[in-house]
């Protein structure tokens, strides 16, 4: 972490950026924010542990508009993100300093299963322990590394970066379940489980917005659902399965484009599994038109707007 | 809701200009029958349909939707119907991974000199749509009235 | 005092359920909230805090108004009645129910909304006290005693053991038509518990929060203080806050087309929302730093400005636990906190 | 699944494709010694006569050289249909196909490299 | 809420017969906004429109909705009424309630109530209708052909001889392309030169044609009717205007290395150099990569024995700039490389050749004057093998997969020539398949068979084996007598698949004209649009668009010069208004509208917007509606619904849907 801090204080101070996109200490390990540094002074509070799962590649989008460049630090996956908006014209490659930093995968309190929770060892960067160390209102207790480890981390895509202009720090190989399986799991459902299934995940939905607002691909100006000129405004929710529209609809809009960076699954309040809706279409589109990585370069043609004349017609290798 | 006896299914059948539309007129000129329950929308081109439009059908309690373009290879734009075909390819596949029945969408290719096939095409779909039954689980439940 | 086992909770549950709608914390698809008890709903009272408070049984996050519907060329509407029924909302925790005297503030002033005064009337609350108080609680700050919450009744779960105790008439009445499954006790058990969870109360890092800062002179004082340029740029921008939060109170109007009419209903809207009051004009609030300001001062400064000084926030702690970016109002107390030393 | 659909599986070979221009017969060296020519197999084959092929010299004759693979123009490649067929031959007869074992007894210093591959790919299986 | 007028047509009975009218009427009263309604036993009629007009003016309507046949049918007929009467044509939407409705229903209530609900969906439609404008452009009288074969000089010819200005440009010195090179043509044979040469004068001389040779197009913008072109003029060291093209520089030329193009490199040429006697402009090029004086500074021989002056070792390429209003894509082909038929030893013995190197062993100009003779000795062949189908027809990755075409004709033209001036060669043809569809095509190849003893063997060759005595071992196979066949063959002679030039890719681009798998371009309708590429002003001639012989060329080449001069003559072009529109402050400038756009419509550019207060510099999406086809690809592409389609509006298409579904 002091490397990383280092790099900024480095830049910053020659005046080679002007700002720092990284995280800031929060009340405790488990809570650090997303954060803007203007002087080697505030990176005081600078910090990267198990708990930065925060992509900073879509401030990026804003950070863009201002003067001079911005350093930012990208993980692996978040690198993925930062290309495909580079793609999308979203963001201004000569504004940005990248460092690519390493990643041993990342933590969410949500999955630490303790009450009163204060602190949390073990989750530090480089130096991550095997066992996590949770000290709580009730007492001290112990969770593994991995079991406390976001849903995305245990599929990760890979330690590589993608795009950046300076790499540091090392990566560890998270990878202990199949990307599809669940997915696989639901499509061998039958309908009426199916059905039953994603009834009871999206009628928990609150229609906070969360998983659009945080997800780099959802980076519209003004999105649909909450524009009345395409009569399709959406802010009520009720009780019943109606939130299919915004979440087909959402990771149809993302599909080709998303990821698969997992941070609409970790914002969720409501702990809905958000990525086996992009994760459904990254599966279809890497069986029916060749295996595609979203934001892995930035020449290659996206699946929804490429086609070949043999495509698979509607309906075929369905369920 | 349930399956009254006089139940008849609502399906909206978007069909492009220059292939289908043309079809479905000459279905009509040659007197070729089929239900009243199909109620066609023009569009210039299969691929000018969003994916929102479907969704929206059925939200407002269309029972089955179906989409007819020129053949692939034919499009009068030469390429919509491509992009149409791959839109729809991975909107159905995710309708069916959310358990809605896949007989309710459907995409057939109908060209201008096929009134037979349009004609065919939705009598074996409506005859789909009707043996599911009311569409439950794509309707909004909060308006029905 | 009355008390029953855990395990007869069920019955008592169906009792309750059999002359009152039943609301109470209920599990599924891995998360707890409040919810119409039925046999095969999984009760969950040991969770400390439901994703949602238990705003939505009395302001119920989209509820229709009325509906208009074109006949013949004519229009006919239909009016949604104010509930006429009783309910009990069943487990509800000290911070949550303190949160329905803010609310209260808002809708029973005049004019008085009359879908939640219907409903505050014909509720029945039975509250929890939080035997296991969590590190985001703060309800202590704002006066709120978790060991001793208000409602109509109260009860207290140690051990395997709910303890009942009715506070007001309408918990009285409750208790009973009660009487046949509840057995009489004395206090010992729950003042032991209440002393228990006072200690830890004290024990929070949060229990000491300064509110000097704020309050109806913080309106001028703190409006154009740096803290917000500083503070507001993780925020999303969604409404994650003010969906968990028990009193957030704000609302959006709309019309449903429903083809031949519309169906006006009313929403909740969050105040970080880039639409919202959003009017002919456009936006009050056109930048985000403003929204965000805009949250927080109305919690902590606008709304006590307006109510006698009563904050309205409750220190239940649910923003701080779900914000997606790990910002909360507990950061922007202590950032002002900081600023004035 | 049929001996044809068993052949275009072994094979990957779509006998369709073929537009009998005899460039594979042209090609073969074995020629003069099959009773059924290489396009013919691919004949044989749309027709669903695998019994005539399993029967045939042909079969045998085929040294996997591999020119009719190399020059198809059409992707059918007629030597994978022989060899498929001849899969099947010996599938059926079971394992009485040459094992490693045996070789070094049969091996013979001025014996081409190429021989031994394709009497590999011919009997062990 | 607009004013709206609903007209249902009984069709006489077509319609009243099975659709309660006089309900339809009733009901469409009870739609929102809708003021007046009636029916009329023919709608399109005289006395029907009439009815119209005076409905729009009585009632001020803004929106019609007639209830009638199929919108194939009536719509400009509806359209044309309503401009008549003040009322925007766009303002009109069709219920088709007579092809989608009487005619296939028997059920009388049944046929009413789906009448009724197109009806309500066309109402809720035409509130949404927007008032639209065709738009006009101007268009510039002047075409460009990019390619000077006989395809292009042909189309030039046929504009020009309509009284419009083309322009030809031609990358080789002189224009004549493929045709050129050819000895003789089928199945007349005559001499190819003697019906080109004169085309080819007619071109040059032609007051309405200006011919850019060694000159390429650099670059295109702009659109239908208003192209803006680059062409580069290749610095040619000759000064056109001085050289009298007496051709003693290429005479006196010491440099003689370079592999003659012309003759398929079959021997060399000079530095300086016209590539054929006919040349036209008659006005050599110096390659600069093998002049002497431009790579050392020495010789300048050329400009010595110039009589003229003409030789200027100082030019340089130039950029001229043009405006066209039509741009005709004349591209022509080559033969593909052999490089991956080892089998055919195309690179091992110069005794086996293409087709094309034989048109020039047998021209009289060609390397060997004219006489047939094996490059490798000298000696007259006695045996010739010709080979069919070398790389066409194949569905691997060596060959094309399409049949050239030509190559059937040209090989018994070959074997003909062969046979009757040198009767005592025989010719042995090995084919797959003789393809002869055309006129007097198969009697040709009969007359090969029949009249010239040419022998032809079904079968494909497998290998062409060069022997230790320069002869050629053919390794054949008689698939009708079931036969290998091995024959030695003194001259191989191969017909090699045809391919788009090579350039075309690069041309295609710049015109955004769209190409196939196998860079042919692609043609706007296969059946109905043939000589149209889908991007508008764009026009195909010749092989560039699919393989074809000479007369299909010309053919073509006057098709395509009648739809340009159908372009030319109009003085505005009108233009489609149901295109495609971005909202500037939803688009995010994210570039996936236009990957998908067939037409290249869509461009970007930065521009200063204000939204809602906020300025700020944002890339937007623009259309151009000239060039936009309204297919509505962008729409659905783009996340934000920023980019809409005029006509058929996503609020359009939901205002529909939601009627039907009521």
């Amino acid at each position: 972490m002091q490397e990383l801090i280092n790099k900024a204080k480095t830049l910053l101070e020659s005046g080679e950026v002007a700002r720092v996109l990284g995280w800031k200490k929060g009340e405790y390990e488990y809570d650090p924010e997303p954060a803007f540094f203007e002087t080697s002074e505030s990176l005081k509070d600078f910090v990267y542990n198990g708990f930065c799962g925060a992509n900073l590649s879509k401030y990026m989008i804003e950070a863009g508009k201002k003067e001079g460049k911005t350093l930012v630090f990208l993980k692996p996956c978040d690198s993925y993100s930062y290309n495909q908006l580079l793609r999308e014209h979203r963001v201004d490659r000569e504004k940005a300093y990248i460092v690519g930093v390493g990643c041993k995968g990342k933590l969410a309190v949500s999955k630490i299963p303790f009450e009163g929770i204060l602190n949390i060892s073990g989750a530090e960067y480089p130096d991550a322990a095997e066992t996590l160390t949770v000290e709580t209102l009730y007492g001290t207790e112990t969770i593994a590394y991995k079991d406390a480890m976001l849903e995305r981390c245990h599929v990760c895509k890979g330690k590589e970066h993608v795009v950046y202009d300076e790499l540091i720090g090392e990566s560890a190989d998270t990878v202990d379940a199949d990307r599809f399986a669940e997915v696989e799991r639901i499509e061998a459902m039958s309908p009426e489980e199916k059905f039953a299934f994603f009834q009871s995940e999206l009628s928990k939905c609150i229609r906070c917005n969360a998983c659009r607002n945080v997800c780099p691909a959802c980076s519209c100006r003004k999105c649909v659902f909450d524009s009345t000129a395409f009569d399709s405004e959406q802010k009520a929710n009720t009780t019943s399965f109606e939130e299919k529209m915004f979440h087909i609809i959402r990771a149809f809009h993302v599909a080709g484009r998303c990821t698969d960076c997992g941070e609409c699954s970790r914002v969720c309040p409501q702990g809905i599994p958000l990525h086996l809706f992009n994760r459904k279409f990254i599966k279809d589109i890497n069986a029916l038109y060749g295996e595609y990585q979203a934001g892995s370069d930035l020449e290659s043609k996206a699946p929804l707007t490429n086609f070949t004349t043999e495509d698979a017609e509607p309906g075929v290798g369905r369920g | 809701m349930p399956v009254t006896e006089n139940w008849k299914p609502k399906i909206v059948a978007f069909c492009c200009n220059w292939c289908s539309y043309a079809g479905a007129d000459l279905a009509g000129s040659s007197r070729l029958a089929y239900p009243a329950d199909v109620k066609i929308i023009k569009v210039p081109c299969s691929c000018r349909v969003n994916p929102m439009f479907i969704l929206r059908a059925f939200e407002k309690g269309a029972d089955g939707v179906i989409l007819c373009g020129c053949h692939p290879g034919d499009c009068h734009y030469s390429t919509g119907n491509y992009y149409a075909r791959r839109r729809m390819t991975l909107l159905f596949s995710m309708l069916d991974y959310l358990g809605v029945e896949e007989g309710r969408t459907r995409v057939e290719w109908v060209s201008a000199a096929e009134g037979v096939k349009f004609s065919e095409t939705m009598n074996s779909f409506v005859e789909k749509v009707r043996a599911l039954g009311p569409n439950v689980r794509l309707g909004d439940l909060r308006c029905k009235n | 005092m009355y008390k029953i086992k855990k395990e007869n909770l069920t019955a008592l549950y169906a009792a309750i359920a059999a002359e009152n709608d039943l609301f109470l914390p209920i599990k599924a698809a891995g998360q707890t909230n409040f919810g119409l008890w039925t046999e095969n709903a999984e009760v969950d009272i040991d969770t400390l805090k439901t994703v949602k408070s238990g705003k939505d049984i009395f302001f119920p996050q989209s509820e229709t108004l009325y509906k208009v519907r074109r006949e013949e060329g004519k229009f006919a509407i239909d009016g949604e009645a104010p509930r006429q029924t009783p309910f009990v909302v069943f487990g509800i925790r000290g911070c949550d129910v303190r949160a329905l005297a803010v609310l209260d503030k808002v809708f029973l002033s005049d004019p008085i909304d009359s879908y939640y005064a219907a409903r505050r009337q014909m509720g029945t609350i039975v509250s929890l006290a939080c035997g296991k108080p969590a590190t985001s609680c703060f309800c202590k700050v704002f006066g709120v005693d978790c060991a001793e919450p208000e409602g109509d009744v109260v009860t207290w779960l140690v051990g395997d053991t709910l303890y009942w105790k009715a506070k007001t008439k309408k918990g009285e009445q409750l208790t009973e038509k009660m009487t046949s499954l509840l057995e009489k006790a004395d206090e010992a058990a729950v003042e032991a518990e209440q002393a228990a969870i006072r200690a830890i109360v004290e024990k929070l890092p949060y229990s000491k929060l300064s509110l000097d800062k704020w309050g109806a002179a913080a309106a001028d004082a703190n409006f154009d203080s740096p803290i917000w340029e500083q503070m507001y740029k993780p925020c999303l921008a969604c409404g994650t806050c003010t969906f968990v939060c028990p009193t957030c109170q704000c609302y959006d109007i709309k019309d449903y087309s429903t083809g031949n009419g519309v169906q006006r209903y009313r929403c909740w809207d969050s105040c970080m929302y880039s639409d919202f009051t959003m009017m002919a004009h456009g936006n009050n609030r056109t930048s985000q730093m403003q929204r965000f300001r805009q949250r927080f001062m109305h919690k902590l400064a606008y709304f006590p400005a307006n109510n006698q000084g009563m904050f309205s926030c409750v220190g239940c702690g649910r923003c701080v636990d779900k914000c997606p970016s790990h910002l909360n109002i507990v950061k922007v107390i202590k950032a002002f906190e900081k600023e004035g030393v | 699944m049929s001996k044809v659909e068993q052949i275009k599986e072994i094979s990957g070979v779509n006998p369709l494709k073929c537009m009998k221009c005899g460039k594979c017969s042209a090609s073969c060296p074995s020629f003069n010694e099959m009773d059924i020519k290489p396009h013919q197999f691919v004949t044989y084959v749309i027709n669903d006569d695998v019994e005539a092929l399993a029967e045939s010299k042909s079969a045998w004759k085929c040294l996997s050289c591999f020119a009719c693979i190399e020059r198809c123009p059409r992707d059918v490649k007629p030597g994978k249909l022989i060899d498929a067929a001849r899969q099947i031959l010996i599938r059926q007869r079971g394992q009485e196909g040459l094992s490693p074992d045996e070789i070094p007894a049969l091996l013979d210093e001025e014996m081409p490299q190429q021989l031994l591959m394709s009497a590999f790919r011919k009997y062990r299986r | 809420m607009r004013k709206i007028g609903v007209f249902v047509c009984h069709c006489g009975s077509n319609i009243a017969a099975t659709v309660d009218v006089k309900k339809v009427v009733e009901l469409a009263l009870q739609e929102q906004g809708v003021v007046h309604a009636e029916d009329y036993p023919y709608m399109c009629s005289e006395a029907g429109q009439v009815r119209i007009a005076e409905a729009i003016k009585e009632n001020k309507l803004e929106g019609i909705v007639v209830c009638s046949c199929s919108p194939r049918m009536h719509e400009a007929t509806f359209r044309k009424c309503a401009e008549r009467n003040g009322l925007n044509p766009y303002l009109v939407e069709i219920a088709n309630i007579r092809e989608h409705c009487s005619w296939i229903h028997k059920d009388m209530a049944e046929a009413t109530e789906k009448a009724v609900i197109l009806m309500r969906a066309a109402v809720a439609k035409v509130h949404l209708n927007a008032p639209l404008q065709a738009g006009e452009s101007a268009v510039t009288k002047r075409a460009l052909v990019i390619g000077g074969g006989i395809a292009g000089i042909q189309t030039a010819i046929d504009i020009a001889d309509a009284g419009y200005k083309v322009d030809i440009v031609e990358k080789e010195p002189s224009i004549g392309g493929r045709m050129s090179q050819l000895d003789k043509t089928f199945p007349t044979l005559d001499c190819s030169a003697c019906i080109l040469t004169p085309k080819m004068v007619e071109a040059a001389a032609h007051e309405n044609i200006t011919i850019h040779t060694w000159s390429e197009v650099e670059k295109v913008s702009g659109f239908v009717g208003n192209f803006t072109v680059d062409i580069r003029k290749k610095a040619r060291y000759v000064d056109m205007d001085k050289c009298t093209g007496c051709g003693i520089c290429q005479e006196k030329c010491p440099s003689k290395k370079p592999l003659n193009e012309f003759n398929r490199g079959l021997n060399t040429r000079s530095a300086i150099y016209t590539p054929f006697a006919q040349a036209i402009p008659n006005v050599p090029v110096i390659d600069a990569n093998a002049c002497i004086k431009l790579n050392t500074g020495k010789c300048g021989i050329c400009e010595k024995f110039c009589q003229a002056g003409a030789i200027d070792y100082t030019q340089k390429d130039e950029i001229i700039t043009e405006q066209y209003g039509a741009i005709v894509v004349a591209t022509g082909f080559d033969t593909i490389k052999l490089d991956k038929y080892g089998e055919y030893a195309y690179n091992e013995s110069k005794d086996v050749i293409t087709s094309l190197e034989l048109e020039r062993i047998m021209n009289a100009a060609g390397p060997t004057k004219g006489h047939l003779e094996r490059l490798s000795d000298g000696k007259a062949p006695k045996e010739i093998v010709f080979i069919q189908c070398v790389g066409s027809r194949c569905s691997d990755d060596r060959g094309k997969p399409y049949c050239s075409k030509i190559c059937c004709m040209y090989t018994a033209k070959h074997a003909m020539l062969i046979r009757d001036k040198y009767p005592d060669t025989n010719v042995t043809v090995f084919y797959i398949d003789v393809r002869t569809p055309g006129k007097n095509f198969d009697e040709f190849y009969r007359r090969a068979v029949e009249d010239y003893g040419v022998n032809y063997v079904k079968g494909q060759v497998g290998k062409v084996a060069p022997q230790p005595d320069g002869s050629l071992m053919v390794h054949g196979v008689d698939l009708l007598e079931n036969k290998q066949i091995l024959k030695k063959a003194d001259m191989v002679v191969l017909a090699t698949a045809i391919e788009p030039n090579p350039d075309v890719r690069k041309i295609a681009t710049m015109l955004t004209a769209s190409i196939d798998t196998n860079n042919f371009l692609t043609e706007a309708h296969p059946k109905l649009r043939p000589v149209e590429s889908p991007t508008a002003g764009v026009f195909l001639s010749g092989v560039c668009q699919g393989p074809k012989d000479i007369p299909e060329t010309v053919a073509q080449a006057g098709a395509a010069a009648v739809k340009v001069i159908g372009l030319l003559a109009k003085d505005k072009l009108k233009t489609n208004p149901c295109t495609a529109k971005a909202d500037e402050l939803r688009c995010n400038g994210c570039s996936q509208c236009a990957n998908v756009c067939p037409y290249g419509a869509i461009s970007y550019e930065t521009r200063q917007v204000n939204d809602h207060g906020i300025r700020e510099d944002r890339r937007i999406a623009v259309v151009n509606s000239a060039l936009c086809q309204g297919c509505g690809a962008c729409t659905v592409t783009c996340p934000s619904g920023a980019m809409d389609l005029q006509g058929f509006s996503n609020r359009q298409i939901i205002a529909e849907v939601d009627a039907i579904c009521r």
